[in-house]
């Protein structure tokens, strides 16, 4: 298909702006100033412009095209109700320096989703602030820095511990935030291993990040002895609350031990993401780490809400304003819908999960043989052994039964790995066609490997060359100069790279 | 209840196949320790009809930007958005799609963010944009690791005239980077390049703003030669509705052009989501953090698209990689495409145009001293009321009018002071409404 | 322009290509004398921006039913409408697409057509229904054609608690049809069977409404066998949200169900447009104006759907076609099919009732005499007021609340009535404010 | 693809509704009223609805998606912007009983509109009501019956003339409103037959029916001779509005002669078809005529407006209240686009008509070699001669090349017709696509006709078996009863209704 700047033809336009009457027109800029070439936008009218894109979106596959067990990634239902709301012209339009009696509707939206998510968590104290579950990982590691520096304790509390299971962007922002990683294995049920644990913690510790349930869908057994490892020794605890979704009503993270949560709206508390975001990664901590969070806070005064900046021992802002305001309508009015029925949710994630898992797991090799929470991981390590079958050839298989793959290569300790999560939003018929498919392509995989390696078929490309890709970099249109990719050589296979996560 | 997909019969079902006998068996690995034994205290179950009442009640307690006559803008502006943004938007293939690991799948986001990097690049004069970063504020600090790395230094200079949010957001990532901060005080409203020049010696980078906070124009070029000589690297923080007037980042001299693209294409939303944009020379390909798409063939010789260089991502660099983001604003940057599409580069340049030529209009029409006289602005200018800016604006307010941003929030002195925006959907009826409640 | 897409370029090429050198020069056949040699006086050409202002200060100047507590029934109905049939029925491909003449482009619409034809036989009790007539009056119109084809009488029969619109559609359309009207009059809010029998003498249909346009309950398994006695065919006017909780017209002897089906699936839009749906017994089925999409299968035998039964149509059937339709409702009914298919059963069976529970609860609260006391009725029901209806209205209107709609329009004597309807929108406390301003 | 009641699991649900507390349930009905069995309506979940419907609309094609040329039904690109002020709350949600006083920017509205048709058709007044452009022909002729009626003329003017190409719409109507047919025949030229017309214009007349440029997309040269005939025996002239794309600003029907005109809002003024509606139907009359116009007229007295139900001579009601209001907003947001410059619409509208024309003669037989407006008729008569390729086969190959097909076999009077109107909205690059694809189209009926014989390609579905549709007319899903049709003999192919009009 074209790119649009291929369809651009000189002199076409679609955008018509208001000429005012009798309004002196601007006068000529300072020559460095103006600009020289106009930027080559493409030139169209307004129908050609819809159907570029309409055309583009089929080529998509949404949530709404068809199941998604994208695992770690929580591709539920994005109710259309939420996307009204969000439209309403009382927040769609309102201004984010609009004055805070003019703006008290969308403040009180922030307190009550400040205060649900804190019933959800256990904790004291939130922020809404940081724009999706990475930058509420860094928020949270600043906050850790900011106690431990107000506690003159900074200078030697250098190290955070990540479990070796934990995702990529835990070990980015330990070094984003200026702290020193040290890795924990995980020991043969899944949990992290006590034992390397106990040689890893000591005075020198910040704290802990901790994904539970883990990347593989576990929920670790002994993390009443974790949590009380690092509380012995002045660190503080830290939940990355991807997988939320399993333990909403069941097990909350302050119970567990946890001192900071991020939650990613855009997961648990559905949000569409949109081709890769927005999403929102609000932050929730206990009493005694409030004093750093990010201003402003929302506070209330009575029936009254405004927004506090005096908060002297704030880390400061890690983005504008005071959040991403749309993504908070949308999953507030989702936790709305639910109330206090929300621990249904998190049942029917794990009940899904389960049953794909039973129905799956003698099939492919189940690396953890436990129950699993709101998703499990299975390996196609014996599929590539005995028939060169690898994850990615099953990923691009199942694509041929019309489902989106679940993440592969993730976690990294698993080989081959398939990450599936289904989410509650799933029926047991749509469960049972997954389940299907991937018996039967295991089942391929032995009797006609070749339709899996040339797997997907009838889609708009067939697999792609990731290699010349990234070493070619082309990253935009050169116009009259872009080059010709498919006149150069293919670039060998390379080893794959985690994809879903 | 709304969102469930399974009767009681599924249930039933499904905890046989699995060999368990309640849905309470399956949690068996969750101490009992840690259980939470009561409902979550969060009402009733509400009904959709029951959502919407109930939300539209709290939107109504706000006053939109179409209730009043607003000239709020400093750093996130009403411009106008077509209908065609939202009716693409929508569209469940796009909307609920998540990030394109799957490329045979994702053409549609993949081209569409390609298209996007394209006009970014052409915006700014650069070779290379990442897929979105997180907002105007968070791309800044973006550039200061970039330039870390790039330059091994350690020390960044922003200079005053930049928006005090995305300076305190540098601020507040700096120690994390291990950088330390220093700021160029503004000389009536622009910064001087011999002041920059100085600071800037043994300096990462140099972030300004074109215009700057307070609608100024720069000196933008004698800036990022300034910075160039000091051999820290230019940072350009641009206005995208500027570009069709304002010359290029890439032409003069800049290394890195970042931004808040709310302008182009996001409603103001009480400030998010939107997207920054951040693009950079060709050198900084590889230290670019984000999502990036790549142009490709298929096994058949297709051209296709794919997230690209990936090697210096989190999910595979781990504590190595350039940032730790991987959720980003896709579906923002692509309302930026779209909208940017929309007005192509005539309408881009007639909207700059008409903007600064409403601005100029209210600087003579308003009647109130400039507290930067002579300045060049763009579609934004400061003026000062004589009295508490906090005073006017509850006045003006009162009358169905928002006549700006107080300045003294962020800057000494200015107590008296407010930051006038200009956009498109203002009228000349408007700017007269304005002088009417100012001359009050 | 906003929708030009040649360029004066493009222009140039393609009169060349024509052969003629001017635009003018295309329009040679038409005679001077009827050529219109001046601008036409519409005004300037507006921006998109400019048309939503314009069109949003029109709209400011309505009062929708989101602004007042609106009481307004009377055959259109303020019930919820969930998100989802906007969002679906917004995408490109159902909303840009024309009749499915080329079923291999359509199967979207056809397939749904289909599944919307089945909805309507469900709710109505019938064998075949039409992809949609205009709205609830002219499927009337459309009723007696068929009776007076099948019967080969020429004279209709309609009870006076038929929705007045209705019937003065229906006298409209008749002489037309070469057909006469007779009405049969309501005794204390329904029908009496017994008259309606006598009137039914060599009818060719009888029309009533059910529930009535009073609201009342007829005793419509007794019309429906005088008018079978009587050998007219009787035909019941149906609202679609009754049909959780009232018998099926096809149940209690129909040979046709009509009905507007605005209450399920259409916002209230001023009045339209919206979807009239017509269902009938097999027997009509070749009789029946409008499309209606069949089953059938391909050339490899994959089912599939197409518009069918197409030699009762005016383009093949021409001056004897059974209607001369082509144009309908399809989106509208479409609108209707996703709102019921989330209803469910259930949800019909429960919206029902709440609107009836409703109601009932109204006519206690209200505290003022019934019109039609004693008669059983679904979500709407009349009162006096005691004093001329506008009068009530005016002051009611002034405290934010619409109490119904003034049946004096359409009877004698009832110029102090008011015709109230409850939908699910309404809560207790807004029935309690209709009390208050009542009383007062 | 499945049913959606093929998908339904009982107990299944998507809607929720409120459960105001303390009302009390509603009394049970009595047992001849009370539904006995519930309807079969579908149970699915919400998230499974939005996919059915999702993936339904990915089965159907639109002008967003790509070149509709469908004859005589002016598929323009619908703007976005007006579905946008169509859902504005003031509108959409405004009651049509609600009082006067609380609708006047409705009412305004619809004034404003009626103006904008009156000057446009250079008549004296307006009705919005008719539903469509069918209802707007009946309305017409009702309206010619009252005027005859008040006359004393009613009872020997019997007669309405209709031309053989007229669009099967005109005779329909004529009959459903009681007038007897007289058909008059096209001259060689494509104008109508003025010695045919001359025998059967008299005082038995009540009028002509004329659609203007014709259906077969030419103006007609006689237009006011015709005009003067029917008026000298006192007859009226019916302007049937379809065309009016080719004219708006050029040549007004007022000025043309004609009494009545009907407008079609949905094909001139841009509506979203919406897979066969809705539209909007509007009549605008000459002065002598308003009196019968259909009721309430929509008055202003100053700047204030009203519904006029005063009107004694009124035909009546012909559909609810004022009309499809939101189909009004829709065309008076595309008015107020164009302005003044409406006339430009139809010029590039002629324009792109012709220059498809143009490219488009040498490969098949132009019937009437003349200039075309808007559209422009051909016929695959030689190809079929020659190759046995039939319009249908041409139709059905341009799927293959992503465009609609045109309208075919219609008008009736050329054989083997395809009917295209590009309308004004599409680019030169768009029409040069189709214009190469209908040649390359004609050329593989010579060289490789089972190509397109067996067109189209790589539909959800291939040619359907209407012959079988009809005589099974299985028109409604029967659950557990429902026939299996693949399994029924295929019917043997029949002749082709016209498709498109
Ligand atoms: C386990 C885990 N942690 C952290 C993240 C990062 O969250 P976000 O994508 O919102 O930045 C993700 C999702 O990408 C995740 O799956
Ligand atoms: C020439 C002509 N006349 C009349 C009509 C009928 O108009 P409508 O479809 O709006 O009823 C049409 C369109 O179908 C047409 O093309």
């Amino acid at each position: 298909m074209k790119l649009i700047f291929e369809k651009s033809r000189a002199g076409r336009r679609a955008a018509r702006l208001p000429q005012p009457a009798n309004l002196a027109p601007a006068p000529e800029l300072p020559a460095g100033l103006r600009r020289a070439d106009p930027p080559r936008l493409p030139e169209l009218p307004e129908n050609e412009i819809v159907r570029h894109f309409t055309e583009l979106t089929t080529r998509n596959f949404g949530i709404d095209t068809g199941f998604y067990p994208l695992g770690s990634c929580t591709m539920k239902y994005n109710p259309r109700v939420n996307e009204r709301v969000a439209a309403l012209p009382g927040f769609r339009d309102l201004h984010p320096h609009q004055d805070e009696d003019a703006s008290q509707g969308a403040l009180e939206l922030m307190h009550d989703l400040q205060e649900m998510l804190a019933e959800i968590t256990a904790l004291d104290a939130v922020s809404l602030q940081p724009a999706a579950g990475s930058q509420g990982e860094l928020t949270g590691l600043m906050l850790m820095r900011a106690f431990f520096a107000d506690r003159g304790e900074a200078d030697w509390r250098r190290k955070v511990v990540v479990a070796d299971t934990a995702h990529g962007t835990n070990p980015a922002s330990v070094t984003m935030a200026g702290y020193e990683l040290v890795k924990v294995e995980t020991d043969p049920r899944g949990n992290i291993d006590l034992d390397d644990l106990r040689t890893k913690v000591d005075e020198e510790t910040a704290g802990l990040m901790l994904t539970n349930p883990s990347t593989l869908g576990l929920f670790d057994e002994h993390i009443e002895e974790i949590a009380r490892m690092f509380h012995e020794v002045g660190g503080l605890l830290y939940y990355d609350g991807a997988n939320l979704n399993a333990v909403c009503g069941i097990s909350r993270p302050g119970d567990m031990g946890f001192d900071i949560v991020h939650i990613n709206l855009h997961k648990t508390f559905s949000q569409p993401h949109g081709g890769g975001g927005p999403g929102g990664g609000p932050i929730a901590v206990r009493r005694q780490l409030e004093p750093y969070l990010p201003v402003p806070a929302v506070a209330r005064d009575g029936k009254r809400f405004r927004l506090d900046y005096d908060r002297p021992k704030s880390i400061g802002k890690v983005r504008a304003f005071t959040g991403p305001f749309g993504v908070f309508v949308r999953s507030y009015a989702f936790i709305l819908a639910w109330g206090r029925e929300l621990k249904t949710m998190s049942e029917d994630a794990v009940l899904n999960a389960n049953y794909l898992l039973a129905r799956l797991k003698g099939a492919y090799e189940l690396p953890f043989d436990r129950l699993c929470m709101h998703e499990f991981v299975l390996s196609a390590r014996g599929l590539k052994r005995e028939h060169g079958i690898t994850a990615l050839d099953v990923a691009k298989r199942l694509m041929d039964y019309g489902f989106h793959p679940p993440t592969i290569y993730f976690p990294l300790i698993v080989p081959e790995a398939l990450m599936i999560e289904p989410t509650e939003t799933e029926t047991k018929e749509t469960l049972d066609a997954f389940a299907d498919a991937m018996l039967a392509i295991a089942r391929e995989a032995a009797e006609q490997p070749e339709r899996l390696k040339e797997a997907p078929h009838g889609r708009p490309v067939q697999r792609l060359d990731e290699v010349k890709a990234a070493r070619r970099a082309v990253v935009r249109y050169r116009f009259e100069e872009h080059p010709d990719l498919a006149a150069e050589p293919a670039a060998p296979a390379a080893t794959e790279a985690p994809k879903g996560v | 209840m709304t969102y469930v997909s399974l009767t009681d019969a599924d249930r039933e079902e499904m905890l046989e196949t699995i060999g368990v006998t309640s849905v309470d068996e399956l949690f068996q690995d969750v101490p009992r320790g840690v259980r939470f034994d009561r409902a979550l205290d969060l009402g009733n179950p509400l009904a959709e009809q029951e959502i919407v009442e109930r939300l539209e009640a709290l939107a109504a307690r706000n006053t939109p930007a179409g209730e009043e006559i607003s000239f709020l803008g400093a750093g996130v502006y009403d411009h106008y958005i077509p209908a065609i943004v939202d009716a693409i938007l929508q569209r469940g293939e796009f909307l609920t799609a998540y990030t394109p690991y799957q490329p045979e799948l994702s053409q549609g986001v993949l081209q569409a963010l390609f298209e996007y990097q394209t006009v970014i690049c052409e915006l700014t004069g650069m070779d290379v944009s990442n897929a979105s970063g997180y907002d105007g504020t968070t791309v800044a600090a973006d550039a200061c690791y970039i330039a870390k790395h790039a330059t091994g230094r350690t020390k960044v200079v922003l200079a005053e005239s930049l928006n005090p949010q995305v300076r305190q957001v540098v601020r507040t990532y700096a120690p994390g980077f291990g950088l330390e901060v220093v700021d160029v005080l503004h000389r009536d409203g622009i910064t001087d390049p011999d002041e920059l020049r100085a600071a800037a010696e043994g300096a990462a980078c140099v972030i300004f703003q074109q215009p700057n906070f307070f609608g100024c124009l720069e000196q933008a070029p004698d800036l990022a030669a300034a910075a160039n000589d000091a051999g820290a690297l230019a940072v350009a923080h641009v206005d995208p509705i500027s570009l069709g007037v304002l010359e290029a980042p890439g032409a003069y001299g800049c290394a890195i052009a970042i931004g808040e693209g709310q302008g182009a294409g996001n409603p103001l939303s009480f400030g998010g989501p939107h997207y920054g944009f951040l693009a950079a020379r060709e050198e900084f390909t590889r230290r670019m953090p984000g999502r990036i798409v790549g142009e490709t063939t298929d096994v058949a010789g297709e051209r296709g698209y794919v997230l690209t260089l990936q090697t210096r991502e989190q999910h595979i660099r781990r504590e190595k990689a350039t940032s730790n983001i991987t959720t980003n604003q896709t579906l923002l940057a692509l309302g930026g495409l779209i909208n940017l599409c929309w007005l192509g580069p005539q309408g881009l340049r007639e909207l700059g145009e008409t903007c600064m030529a409403l601005a100029e209009h209210a600087k003579d029409r308003l009647g109130v001293p400039l507290v930067f006289p002579g300045r060049t602005t763009f579609k934004e200018f400061a003026i000062r009321v004589g009295r508490p800016a906090q005073d006017v604006m509850r006045e003006a307010r009162k009358q169905g009018i928002h006549p700006g941003y107080p300045l003294g929030r962020d800057y000494e002195g200015l107590d008296d002071a407010l930051l006038v925006a200009l956009t498109e959907r203002r009228t000349l009826g408007d700017i007269d409404a304005l002088a009417e409640v100012l001359s009050a």
